[in-house]
């Protein structure tokens, strides 16, 4: 029988810095067959696996051209910490990718608002270059990203090409700025973004990814601008120990965050992610 | 006037915290000897006082991790004196057994561990353990022997938690008494070799007869109960302990000095043990005694460790009677309260130990009275000390103070105990 | 399929022949705590037991169990998965665990599979054992669990006075009497089988609404029993929880575990381990950043009741059988079944 | 290529149990001897090298001006501090003394007590800052073979604080506080040692301390239904960790 906890073996190719605490991991699968076979969708995740220390969920940030996958990890525990102590040319176990993405079908000739916090943009990142590779199918792309300082981002490379994507407008808000830097962050929370966006609600579907408090009360935002729980997409933390829905520990209501999620619809998990 | 100067602010490789001072002049007089035990007191009699007559021995156990056997049974024998309380023959054997576990456990640790890297030429255990593997190996196995022993009776090694008021919570399974006295058996060309080995390391040849007191029984080597008997003539039993030892109070000791009434300091210990109980022994351990080629009764305190070695032979003999001779069978307890006042000594590894309980009509203790063996020894080390310095005054000061420290370890004195 | 009858006092003949080709478990102790343990000889075994403490599910998803062994050279990893192939017959499991076994297949299978899980449950025969003695505790009757069994064994023994009545369930149980020479069942067995049937039924006390439970549960996520649980204690005559968790560590259908590796001291080689977690620990529910999706005691008490009620992720394959050993084993008499009524589910 | 890490213990205000514990791991003191530098232990060695440590582990808890200083100096040598055994964290069985008035606790051992220095025992933590606690009196061996490993491979190390009762059902043990009515203070009591008292017969005294969010109040509440009185109920859980904000209430003022 297959056993579906048995990592896969793959190698760092390479490591980019994003913040003090995150890196970019770029892996390839040792098993050449299995990476071409590999298929994905943004918004999955895969388990990464370090025999002796444990495994975590981690968000698939995107895939290069032949197949290499990236994951941008921040360094909060002991599986990551772990990570942090590899190189280039170490090895690490790979399981997935697990969950269900971004409801892609579900933007389809939609404005999409995008709201990440923090790691939150990690899963963000594969949804945005798919949706600047088939533009044509979108209408309005409204990026609010917020982090604690502007040092703090990741993917601030990325940035420059995501604000030449048409029709859409990328907002970075921090909690705060060093004295001196020279940022063009605004000071405040991602949603003191929502009145300037120009994006229609009645044709939007909102997408958050974040610390939870901050999508609970983004969501409550969305809602009283107009936003429907149906047109909300959240994709939640929890922890995760198989990641194949048998170990319970990500129960959302009556759904495991790793199969049935990590995106839910609001109007699904609503009752279960508010607080008593 | 000081001519030397030994200072020790911190005695390494006993249990517990105590520092050593002592001055020579120049005409060779000994002056300010201190064995200054400066380890805080827990107070355990004052807080045992409205604590119930079965938590005790739970709580007496904290007394000492390396000895906490003798406390459990010293308090509970104690107590079911003064519930006047039998227990049966088989508690007694399961207690006797578990007794002898904790010897084989704590005098390995002090001949291997504490005591032997001095005889060796080493500074711990952890050198030694590269250069003499084997022996260390041989010493972590007995070691283990006696943990696993207690552990099997007791639920674990430090601090069990099998023993009651006149019984046990659960016996041990026969099946693995059976290993265990496979591993006894197996154990004892170890413990013949150990035996060797402390005949042969070289001691200081130094002597001084002082009083040594144990508990003694004419039918087996006493453990657990017997009469307290000494080598000048006391005799007498447990109740009667307070007639006949009292203690003082040295300003710069937390631990209480102990004297004979009418008479001086006194030892506990293997040593007295051996010389008291000498006949008692297993025929093995009489014999490995005899091969070691010292002669007993002795009044050499370093000899002390050899007492251990032929312990540790005389432990795995009797511990394999016992086991022989166990039918284990569930027991039924049914313990009545009522007031009064019991006390018991036992031979905890490092010497008599004594437990007085006074007991409310609740099972209440209303007072409590406890001298460990460290307590009994503090002031004979200092006794020693006077003398043994006299022998070695010639020596290098640093030599002189590793030899101080040798004679303390000889008692492998157990500070938190002395001071409880 | 065929049925049979065997004197209890010939008990022995089965078990022997059980024994021949597995390793046989069955409950040990007469009474409500009993336990599941290897019958060696025919004393041991004890069919007149009322419950166990932990239900037949340790057979399957143990406490603790090792999944992989591996190995690190040279940075690289290599992983073996720990297999247990043994053959085991268990006898005497009651039809709540049977049911509870049912569930756990579900949960077990799926899209993902659990290949421990499933080894275990193939290479395993079920005896089970209708329940004539059903303890104070027991709902079964109302959860459709039981007292008796209709499904999922190989073999079934019924107590029918001074005999077992023996319905065969698979070819695997009809093998295994083969050649035993054993009487056929008559009418007469049948009809004390269904009499038994009758008065067990009647002794069992305590009940929920099976049907609605899961739909009323959901309808009060907000009920005020919750925080009655975790904070004050009242809930018919209870204490508020304190979240030891027996009563998840005890349940037939919980199935949440942790998994941790262990190492060796040369760090190069260990375990890969799973352990039952549950979800009225605090620690269930941690994430970074001292995050935690279910700290207060209310919330866990509450998770746990909706995931007994069937509205958790485990579905209706988690939820409730009915065996009560969860309100004999809380220390502070929290009844499962009063906490359905006082949401108006009982 | 030294790169072990440095290790020291010491003692304080306790029975040197839990260092006993340490050395009773017969089976992995060579190979800790391996891989550790022990550095300063007074019950071992001689040689005592009182210059820093990553990994310090801290027997006893403090119950003199002496100690205070001395765990503070400790605390400024040491990377990594580990209160080892619940002298440590919280003063255990000697702090059942603070609830007498100091000077009358004194008078009844010594005859002069103006040598006599002590105060109220008190964890190490009540001075210096602690990296991680060893629950336990004596903490059980896996335990600390599994801090051992943890810091070898520098991450956290997985002790489970949840209630015995979940080691206890899984030794499959029937309940001592259902089915037996005994006094058991189980559900309280963080896991750590294999549920070993309930699954040998007796009841749990409370020696790991107080499990992660235990709620005393209730089991005390179980425990006056039971027939336990005041007294009775203030005596369990002034016992191993009357002092701890868990149990305060319940071991009265
Ligand atoms: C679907 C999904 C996608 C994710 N994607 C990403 C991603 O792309 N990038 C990313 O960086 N993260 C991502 N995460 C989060 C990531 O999975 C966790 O941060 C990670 O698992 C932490 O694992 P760890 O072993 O490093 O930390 P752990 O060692 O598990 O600790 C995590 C934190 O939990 C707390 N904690 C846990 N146990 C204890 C304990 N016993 N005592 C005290 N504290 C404790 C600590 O505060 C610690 O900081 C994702 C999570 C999910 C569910
Ligand atoms: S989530 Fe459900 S299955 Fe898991 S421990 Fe809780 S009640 Fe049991
Ligand atoms: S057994 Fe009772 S007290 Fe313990 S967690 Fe379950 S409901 Fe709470
Ligand atoms: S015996 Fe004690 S530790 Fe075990 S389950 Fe019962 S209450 Fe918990």
């Amino acid at each position: 029988m297959k056993n579906d906890y048995s990592p896969h073996s793959a190698i760092i190719k390479d490591i980019i810095v994003e913040a003090h605490d995150t890196n970019t991991y770029v892996l390839e699968f040792t098993d050449k067959k299995f990476q071409k076979d590999f298929s994905w969708c943004p918004g999955q995740f895969m388990m990464l696996s370090l025999f002796g220390i444990g495994e975590s969920a981690i968000s698939i940030s995107k895939v290069g051209d032949n197949g290499s996958l990236y994951s941008t990890i921040r360094n909060v525990g002991n599986v990551t910490n772990s990570i942090f102590n590899l190189k280039k040319g170490d090895f690490i176990g790979i399981r997935g990718p697990y969950g269900l993405g971004w409801p892609v079908d579900k933007l389809r000739d939609k404005d999409v608002l995008i709201v990440a916090g923090g790691m939150g943009i990690a899963p963000f990142r594969g949804l945005i270059n798919y949706i600047k590779d088939s533009r044509k199918n979108f209408r309005r792309l409204e990026i609010l990203y917020g982090a604690r300082t502007p040092e703090d981002m990741i993917f601030r490379y990325d940035f420059k090409d995501w604000r030449k994507i048409k029709n859409s407008n990328l907002d970075l808000t921090v909690d705060e700025i060093s004295i001196g830097s020279r940022s063009s962050c605004k000071i405040g929370l991602v949603t003191s973004c929502f009145p300037s966006m120009k994006i229609h609600h009645r044709n939007a579907v909102a997408l958050i990814c974040g610390p939870e408090i901050m999508m609970r009360y983004a969501a409550k935002c969305l809602e009283t601008i107009g936003f429907k729980d149906e047109q909300i997409y959240l994709s939640l933390e929890r922890r995760m120990k198989c990641g194949i829905g048998k170990c319970g520990h990500c129960q959302v209501g009556l759904k495991y965050a790793c199969k049935d999620g990590p995106v839910f619809n609001y109007a699904e998990i609503k009752q279960f992610i508010h607080p008593l | 006037m000081k001519e030397k100067t030994i200072k020790v602010d911190y005695i390494a490789r006993v249990e517990g915290q105590g520092a050593l001072n002592l001055d020579i002049t120049k005409d060779g007089k000994i002056e300010n000897l201190q064995f200054q035990v400066f380890e805080p007191p827990r107070f355990f009699e004052s807080f045992l006082i409205g604590r119930r007559y079965d938590e005790v021995m739970e709580l007496t156990s904290r007394i000492c991790g390396i000895c906490p056997v003798a406390h459990q049974i010293t308090s509970l024998r104690a107590i079911e004196n003064a519930l006047c309380i039998e227990p049966s023959q088989q508690t007694k054997d399961l207690r006797k057994l578990i007794a002898i576990s904790a010897h084989i456990q704590s005098n390995v640790l002090s001949m291997y561990f504490l005591s032997l890297p001095d005889l060796m030429g080493y500074e711990s255990i952890i050198p030694m353990a590269k250069d003499h593997n084997k022996i260390v190996k041989r010493g972590l196995k007995l070691k283990k022997l006696g943990n696993d022993i207690t552990d099997l009776i007791g639920g674990r090694a430090v601090h069990p938690v099998t023993m009651l008021v006149d019984g046990f919570s659960a016996l041990p399974s026969k099946n693995k008494l059976q290993v265990i006295r496979k591993r006894l058996k197996e154990a004892k060309q170890d413990a013949f070799d150990t035996v060797d080995l402390f005949s042969e390391v070289e001691i200081p040849e130094f002597t001084r007869k002082c009083e040594h007191i144990a508990i003694s029984d004419p039918k087996e080597y006493a453990i657990n109960k017997g009469r307290f008997k000494s080598t000048e003539g006391l005799d007498t039993e447990e109740t009667f302990y307070r007639d006949h030892i009292y203690e003082k109070q040295a300003a710069y000791s937390t631990a209480l000095h102990s004297h004979v009434r009418n008479r001086d300091s006194f030892m506990v210990g293997p040593l007295p043990r051996v010389n008291i109980n000498f006949k008692q022994l297993s025929s093995d351990a009489k014999e490995a005694a005899k091969r070691s080629g010292i002669k007993f009764p002795n009044y050499n305190p370093f000899v002390s460790h050899l007492a251990r070695a032929i312990e540790l032979v005389h432990d795995i003999d009797e511990s394999i009677k016992i086991i022989d001779r166990l039918q284990l069978k569930e027991e039924k307890r049914e313990i009545t309260c009522k007031s009064g006042y019991g006390s018991a000594i036992t031979e905890a590894p490092r010497g008599s130990l004594y437990h007085g309980f006074d007991l409310d009509n609740n099972g209440i203790v209303r007072g409590a009275d406890i001298v460990p063996p460290t307590a009994h020894n503090a002031y004979n080390i200092e006794k020693d000390m006077n003398e043994f310095v006299k022998t070695i005054i010639d020596l290098p000061l640093d030599e002189i103070t590793l030899k101080c420290e040798m004679l303390v370890r000889a008692y492998d004195p157990c500070i938190s105990c002395s001071v409880h | 399929m065929d049925a049979y009858t065997i004197e209890k006092k010939d008990m022995k003949i089965l078990l022997k022949r059980f024994q021949e080709d597995y390793k046989v478990f069955g409950p040990i102790k007469p009474g409500l705590e009993s336990k599941f343990d290897e019958i060696k000889s025919i004393e041991q075994l004890h069919l007149d037991y009322i419950s166990t403490v932990l239900p037949p599910k340790k057979f399957f998803h143990p406490p603790k169990e090792a999944m992989f062994s591996y190995k690190i050279e040279k940075g690289r990893f290599t992983s073996k998965e720990i297999k247990q192939n043994e053959k085991i017959l268990i006898i005497g499991i009651h039809p709540c665990d049977v049911y509870a076994l049912l569930k756990l297949d579900k949960l077990f299978s799926g899209d993902f599979k659990d290949p421990y899980y499933q080894n275990r449950r193939k290479n395993c025969v079920i005896v089970a054992l209708n329940c004539v003695k059903p303890s104070e505790y027991s709902f079964c009757s109302s959860m459709n669990t039981g007292p008796f069994l209709d499904k999922g064994y190989d073999i079934l023994l019924t107590d029918i006075g001074t005999k077992y009545l023996i319905e065969l369930g698979t070819k695997t149980g009809e093998k295994l009497i083969e050649g035993l020479n054993l009487k056929k069942a008559t009418k007469d067995n049948y009809h004390e089988k269904k009499r038994r049937l009758e008065t067990s039924k009647k002794k069992i006390k305590k009940s929920m609404d099976a049907l609605k439970i899961s739909r009323i549960a959901q309808k009060n996520l907000h009920h005020e029993v919750w925080f009655d649980l975790g904070e004050c204690g009242g809930v018919a005559g209870s204490l508020p929880c304190l979240s030891c968790g027996s009563c998840t560590f005890v349940c037939p259908t919980c199935y949440c575990y942790d998994v941790y590796d262990t190492v060796d001291f040369s760090l190069k080689s260990g375990t890969r381990n799973r352990e039952l977690d549950s979800c009225q620990l605090l620690e269930y529910g941690e994430v970074a950043h001292g995050g935690n999706f279910r700290k207060d005691r209310k919330d866990r008490i509450r998770h746990w009741m909706l995931c007994k009620f069937g509205v958790a992720a485990g579905g209706s394959n988690s939820s409730c059988v009915g065996c009560g050993r969860c309100i004999r084993v809380c220390p502070s008499k929290i009844d499962i079944t009063a906490v359905a009524k006082a949401i108006g589910g009982g | 290529m030294n790169k072990k890490p440095k290790m020291a213990i010491f003692k304080f205000t306790g029975c040197a149990g839990c260092q006993l514990e340490f050395l009773h791991l017969e089976d992995e003191f060579l190979d800790l001897l391996d891989l550790f530098d022990i550095r300063y232990w007074k019950m071992i060695k001689r040689d005592n090298d009182e210059k820093e440590w990553d990994i310090s582990l801290v027997e006893g808890g403090i119950s003199t001006p002496r100690e205070i200083e001395e765990i503070k100096q400790i605390r400024k040598k040491t990377k990594f501090l580990v209160a080892f055994g619940d002298c440590a964290i919280g003063g255990c069985i000697p702090s059942i003394r603070n609830w007498t008035p100091q000077m009358e606790v004194e008078d009844y051992v010594y005859p002069d007590t103006s040598s006599i220095h002590s105060m109220k025992v008190t964890g190490i933590g009540e001075y210096v800052k602690v990296d991680e606690i060893l629950k336990g009196c004596p903490p059980h061996r896996d335990t600390l073979i599994e801090l051992f490993k943890s810091a070898l491979l520098k991450i956290r190390p997985r002790l489970r604080k949840h209630s015995v009762c979940v080691e206890c059902k899984f030794n499959d043990n029937e309940c001592l506080l259902t089915s037996k009515k005994m006094a058991c203070m189980g559900p309280v009591i963080s896991a750590g040692c294999g549920a070993i008292c309930p699954t040998l017969g007796r009841v749990c005294e409370g020696c790991f301390g107080p499990m992660s969010n235990p709620n005393a109040a209730a089991l005390a509440e179980i425990f006056k239904d039971m027939g336990l009185n005041d007294k009775d109920i203030k005596r369990k859980f002034r016992k191993y960790a009357g002092m701890s904000p868990e149990f305060r209430m319940e071991a009265g003022h």
